[in-house]
């Protein structure tokens, strides 16, 4: 499924830090908003998105993309970072200045229908997570009916020490475990912090032996290692069960005065803080812009995305279950049922 | 007067809908959480997806409400099937974040939500919504239908099936008359409201009620007229859906004399249909255990017990 | 008229209160669902329960609403406790359940639900709340709680506190003006409405409005006397409260002319107050991302906005 | 704290018997309610109740007593037929025939309030044990206030398949963890049913791993070896850990033909079945009739309860805490608090 990037260690690191200082900025820019957690999981998500998650920005809707979730709601500067560095027609640099701003298309949280792009509308805590068991289920009912030609994806979810607090996570986990929907991959930004400040002021669980205890494939990398990120998400592409990653990170990564502590999870930096952040990442542009270089290595990584949907694309064409597919991804139903 | 029918409870009537949709359409992706015999959700000819086994159209959620609705949700979100999932009206508590969502992201997602009342009888109050209906119907984009009896439930599914939004299903227990001739073509829930006993213009009182309670609303207008009231009777099965219609519609259902609700849930939100003078007969309290007849009468929503207010009111 | 207090949003008022009762009692049991700096639940003198320290009176439950209103529970059941529990107002959905369960048995369980409204701002329609208080309303036995100034924020604990049953203190986030005169010696919020301004006979209608919108009805009030129409202000901080007043107080306050329920939730329960022919400014739809005060502006809930409607119903 | 009963097995097993056909009974009067988790259970029941639990009857809101919570309060007859047994003054035989009948102290779930002894509202499934979270932590907060002489007290509580698949369970589990309430003792009714079959139609969790995870003491037992639940109560009083005792137990125990399937969960068993029941437990009386032996052996049992409420309530009388004490358990405020 996935080659080894081409991308350098270097490279990687610019375009995560990309992320970093968009995120900050943007907060900054609307004075509210969380930057934290796009700074602390921008490794991983670069990885992910650049090297492995199957989409195709020009056509977002594509039925066999795989499905992104922020479960982790609030860090939605992420998600509209990475839909602006990978070019997604809606994302352009005003909409992250107008981050948090009314009939922008990036709110608070990213909500449904708001952005292209946006799977699903996050923000209650764990909520995410179970939304991507309900896809990671429906892609496994609809490979049963149209086979591993027309449907077969994963379905990716960021969850962060809140999501796995709360019941509903237990929820989804043993269920998933027991389906074993091997398609489906958590990735946990365990960074241990939350709003009140450390978690251990209300947790000391083991998470991996948590999801162990209900049949998932569990590793643990640190989060700021690109190596180790890629091959787990590799590995966990393999396994024949769910897969949780936690990806040990530390939030606000890149903020010298305030990464680690919870005073990066819901305000905005500082306009100082800021520019101390750019420093420390030695990031020389001004605000909102993404020197060139690193955009284009972010734009040419959709390629990938474009390649594989146009390939399913062909396939589609050709099926016979065509009709019946395109039938049932608009849910039509029979016309009339009323008699009974 | 035509012969009467048997008696189905609504959640009964709901799974002959269900039978009919199933052989109709396959890619139902139906559940419950660990109550499907109670919500009657599975249709003999289902089969329920087990792990390896994803060629299948009904979902053993277990007793995960919250999860439920948050998988139909995704379910939804990724396209290719009908999703409805069930449990007991009350433990939408247990749901209410994830039915939230739905409203907000407009997924349509089915909540087929069973004992509906006090007609759930002898597991007592923890087991009966009062509230809920209330809770339900204050959340914008959802539909919330609460059918009288097995016509109007399979008008609600076809509404359900149809709007481009989450759907409540608030069904009944207990056996319930049907009162509704199914052989119109047209499907009245789709107003939202109307008048299923009409005296026209020489109409003294409306009473309006929605699910189990029509039934009674209906012997309460028998029992009315002997005392020579004319009691019109209006059935309000969707009040998002009763709010659209016209300014003229409306008020030609609800008339304009005294108006009285009978609900076996809480007021909150009657008196937008009563009016200040209007009477409205529910639960003022959290149900009991019992035998479904004997609540009925206890909390005062029987025939005879609405029939006495109702005088009281008029002869004040 | 006397000098402007500085605002003073409620959850800051009800910090205020807790300062005060913690210095008071020994047996506190606070706590919040991992949202202590926003829900302000802890005072500067209470210290953290941690694994082997329990000589302790604030609870780190960490992101777990559910079940801190079991613990909560279980804690009041047990006895010995004053015991509150924080988050917003909107995840009272994650605990549903046990909140009901707290009004099925009166415990005295205190939930401070803060970040009330559209007031929450920027993080937009997940996490503003909508429903929430008719939810919460048409639950029995529970008191909820809504106070619009600083005075009410304390009235209300009180009032929580001698309660035998459940309470919720709904608070706003962004700082409100203090109108009530805290030198008087009476809980005006234990009559759950009252009158905040007042032309006696004179009225031509009445606004009634409960935490945040109060101030925005007063400011209506002013602009309304201009365009010489005199408008009573009434403060409903407590509907299950205000029911229990006697119907003549409950008149006195309402008044019988014209009124306007103004409240950032859903409309449904307050025709009991403003009647058929009122006018509700509220929610129609969930809220949206922006900074608090465009939302305000957006939904139409501004002194401008409602003079406008209130003027195009009089001209009708 | 406990000695090794003096109850031979036999009579525990008749003791437990008497639960069982109470429980078939009651529910067949009702022709409503649910026999299955009662009889499964009843083995678990009788030891804890006998040997561990410390409540005194006569006393019921002794502030010292142990907790007990039903959390599968669906099995409400189990305490409604023990509360009998054990001689509650409000619970006679009359209350077990009027079981979820209006206005009787026997309704279909236990309510808090309706019934002596019922220290919860139960029938959510779930509730009951955060709920029982928040008893142990108001223990240990007493305890840490007034200390061992006042309060020392266990807070045990069943839980069913169902609690443990809700997500406030995770919660629950993961933060009496956290906080080593060491005092809370979880045993589960282990039947591997629930409503729509056998759990595996939904779950493959392995619950012991998954409550060490969360830092608990775990064991498992076979529910119906009065030994093993003896031994696992006595070790999880010592644990300085929260204790789950997983009970391995067939649901509806007793009756030949319905044993072992959810037929037993929520409906009656039937007139005839109710029969075989007696026939299999060899129990020879009437309806609602408890053998005098049996009865004796049960209301014997509660002496020990007795004792130890009057040696607290020596010790109470002596304690210079008592006002404190007192006071807060009524929980009195200070009359004016409104100056702010
Ligand atoms: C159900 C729910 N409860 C509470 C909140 C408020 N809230 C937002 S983020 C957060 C803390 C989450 O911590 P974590 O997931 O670790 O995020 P991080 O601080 O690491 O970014 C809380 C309590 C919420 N969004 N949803
Ligand atoms: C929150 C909630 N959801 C659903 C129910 C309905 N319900 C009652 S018992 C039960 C099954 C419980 O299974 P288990 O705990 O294993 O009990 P057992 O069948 O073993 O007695 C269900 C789904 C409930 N009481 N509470
Ligand atoms: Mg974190
Ligand atoms: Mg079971």
């Amino acid at each position: 499924m996935s080659k080894t990037s081409e991308l350098n260690m270097e490279t990687l690191k610019k375009m995560s830090n990309a992320i970093r200082v968009l995120a900050a900025e943007g907060v900054q820019k609307a004075n509210s908003g969380h930057p934290g957690m796009p700074m602390g999981i921008a490794d991983v998500a670069t990885i992910l998105f650049s090297k492995y998650l199957n989409i195709d920005v020009n056509k977002p809707d594509w039925p066999d993309r795989d499905r992104f979730v922020l479960s982790a709601g609030h860090g939605s500067m992420l998600i509209y970072a990475l839909n602006y560095l990978l070019g997604y027609s809606d994302m352009n640099i005003e909409s992250l200045k107008n981050f948090r701003q009314l009939h922008s298309n990036t709110p608070g949280h990213p909500e449904y229908g708001d952005t292209l792009g946006v799977e699903t509308t996050t923000g209650p805590l764990g909520q995410g997570l179970g939304t991507a068991v309900g896809m990671a289920l429906a892609e496994r009912m609809s490979n049963a009916k149209f086979g591993k030609n027309l449907v077969d994806h994963f379905t990716y979810v960021i969850v962060g020490d809140g999501c796995l607090q709360e019941g509903i996570s237990h929820e989804s986990i043993e269920f998933a475990g027991h389906l074993k929907l091997a398609k489906l991959i958590v990735l946990w930004d365990n960074n241990s912090i939350s709003i009140d400040g450390n978690t251990n002021l209300s947790n000391s669980s083991n998470q991996i032996a948590r999801f162990k205890a209900s049949g998932w494939h569990t590793q643990s990398v640190d989060g700021h290692d690109f190596d180790q990120i890629s091959k787990a998400i590799e590995n966990a592409q393999k396994t024949n069960k769910p897969s949780f990653i936690a990806c040990k990170t530390i939030i606000g990564f890149g903020s010298p005065n305030l990464a680690g502590t919870e005073k990066t999870h819901g305000a905005p930096l500082g306009d100082d803080e800021v520019k101390k952040v750019k420093e420390e990442l030695n990031w020389k542009s001004n605000p909102f812009e993404v020197p060139k270089d690193i955009l284009s290595n972010w734009r040419a990584s959709v390629e990938r995305g474009l390649k594989i949907r146009k390939e399913w694309e062909d396939r589609f064409n050709k099926s016979p279950k065509k009709i019946n597919l395109l039938k049932i991804i608009q849910t039509i139903y029979p016309k009339s049922l009323i008699k009974i | 007067m035509k012969l009467e029918k048997p008696k189905l409870a609504t959640r009964q009537a709901s799974l002959e809908f269900l039978k009919v949709l199933s052989s109709n359409v396959d890619n139902i992706a139906g559940g419950s959480a660990d109550l499907t015999g109670s919500n009657l959700t599975k249709t003999p000819d289902m089969n329920s997806v087990k792990p390896k086994k994803f060629k299948a159209n009904y979902i053993h959620y277990g007793i995960r409400e919250h999860m439920m609705g948050a998988v139909m949700n995704g379910i939804a979100l990724h396209k290719g099937f009908i999703t409805y999932g069930g449990t007991f009206l009350v433990f939408s508590d247990y749901m209410r974040s994830s039915i939230r969502l739905s409203a907000l992201m407009k997924t349509k997602v089915i909540y087929v939500l069973t004992h509906d009342s006090i007609g759930l009888g002898e597991d007592g109050p923890t087991h009966q919504p009062v509230e809920h209906l209330a809770m339900l119907r204050a959340t914008p984009n959802l539909n919330v239908f609460r059918p009288a009896d097995a016509v109007e439930t399979a008008e609600a599914w076809e509404l359900a099936l149809k709007y481009d939004g989450p759907s409540i299903l608030a069904l009944s227990r207990q056996g319930l008359k049907t009162f509704r001739d199914e052989k119109g073509n047209d499907n009245l829930t789709s107003k939202g409201g109307y008048l299923v006993k009409d005296f026209g213009n020489k109409r003294d009182l409306t009473i309006i009620a929605t699910g189990s309670e029509v039934e009674i609303a209906l012997e309460t207008s028998d029992l009315l007229l002997k005392d020579n009231i004319k009691a019109s009777v209006v059935s309000l099965p969707c009040w998002e859906i009763f709010e659209k219609q016209s300014e003229e519609y409306k008020l030609n259902v609800l008339g304009e004399k005294l108006k009285v609700g009978v609900e076996a849930g809480s007021e909150l939100g009657w008196h937008k249909y009563i009016g200040s003078n209007g009477i409205f007969i529910g639960m003022k309290t959290f149900g009991a255990s019992a035998p479904a007849n004997h609540l009925f009468e206890h909390f005062g929503l029987s025939s005879d017990k609405i029939r006495e207010k109702i005088l009281g009111k008029i002869n004040t």
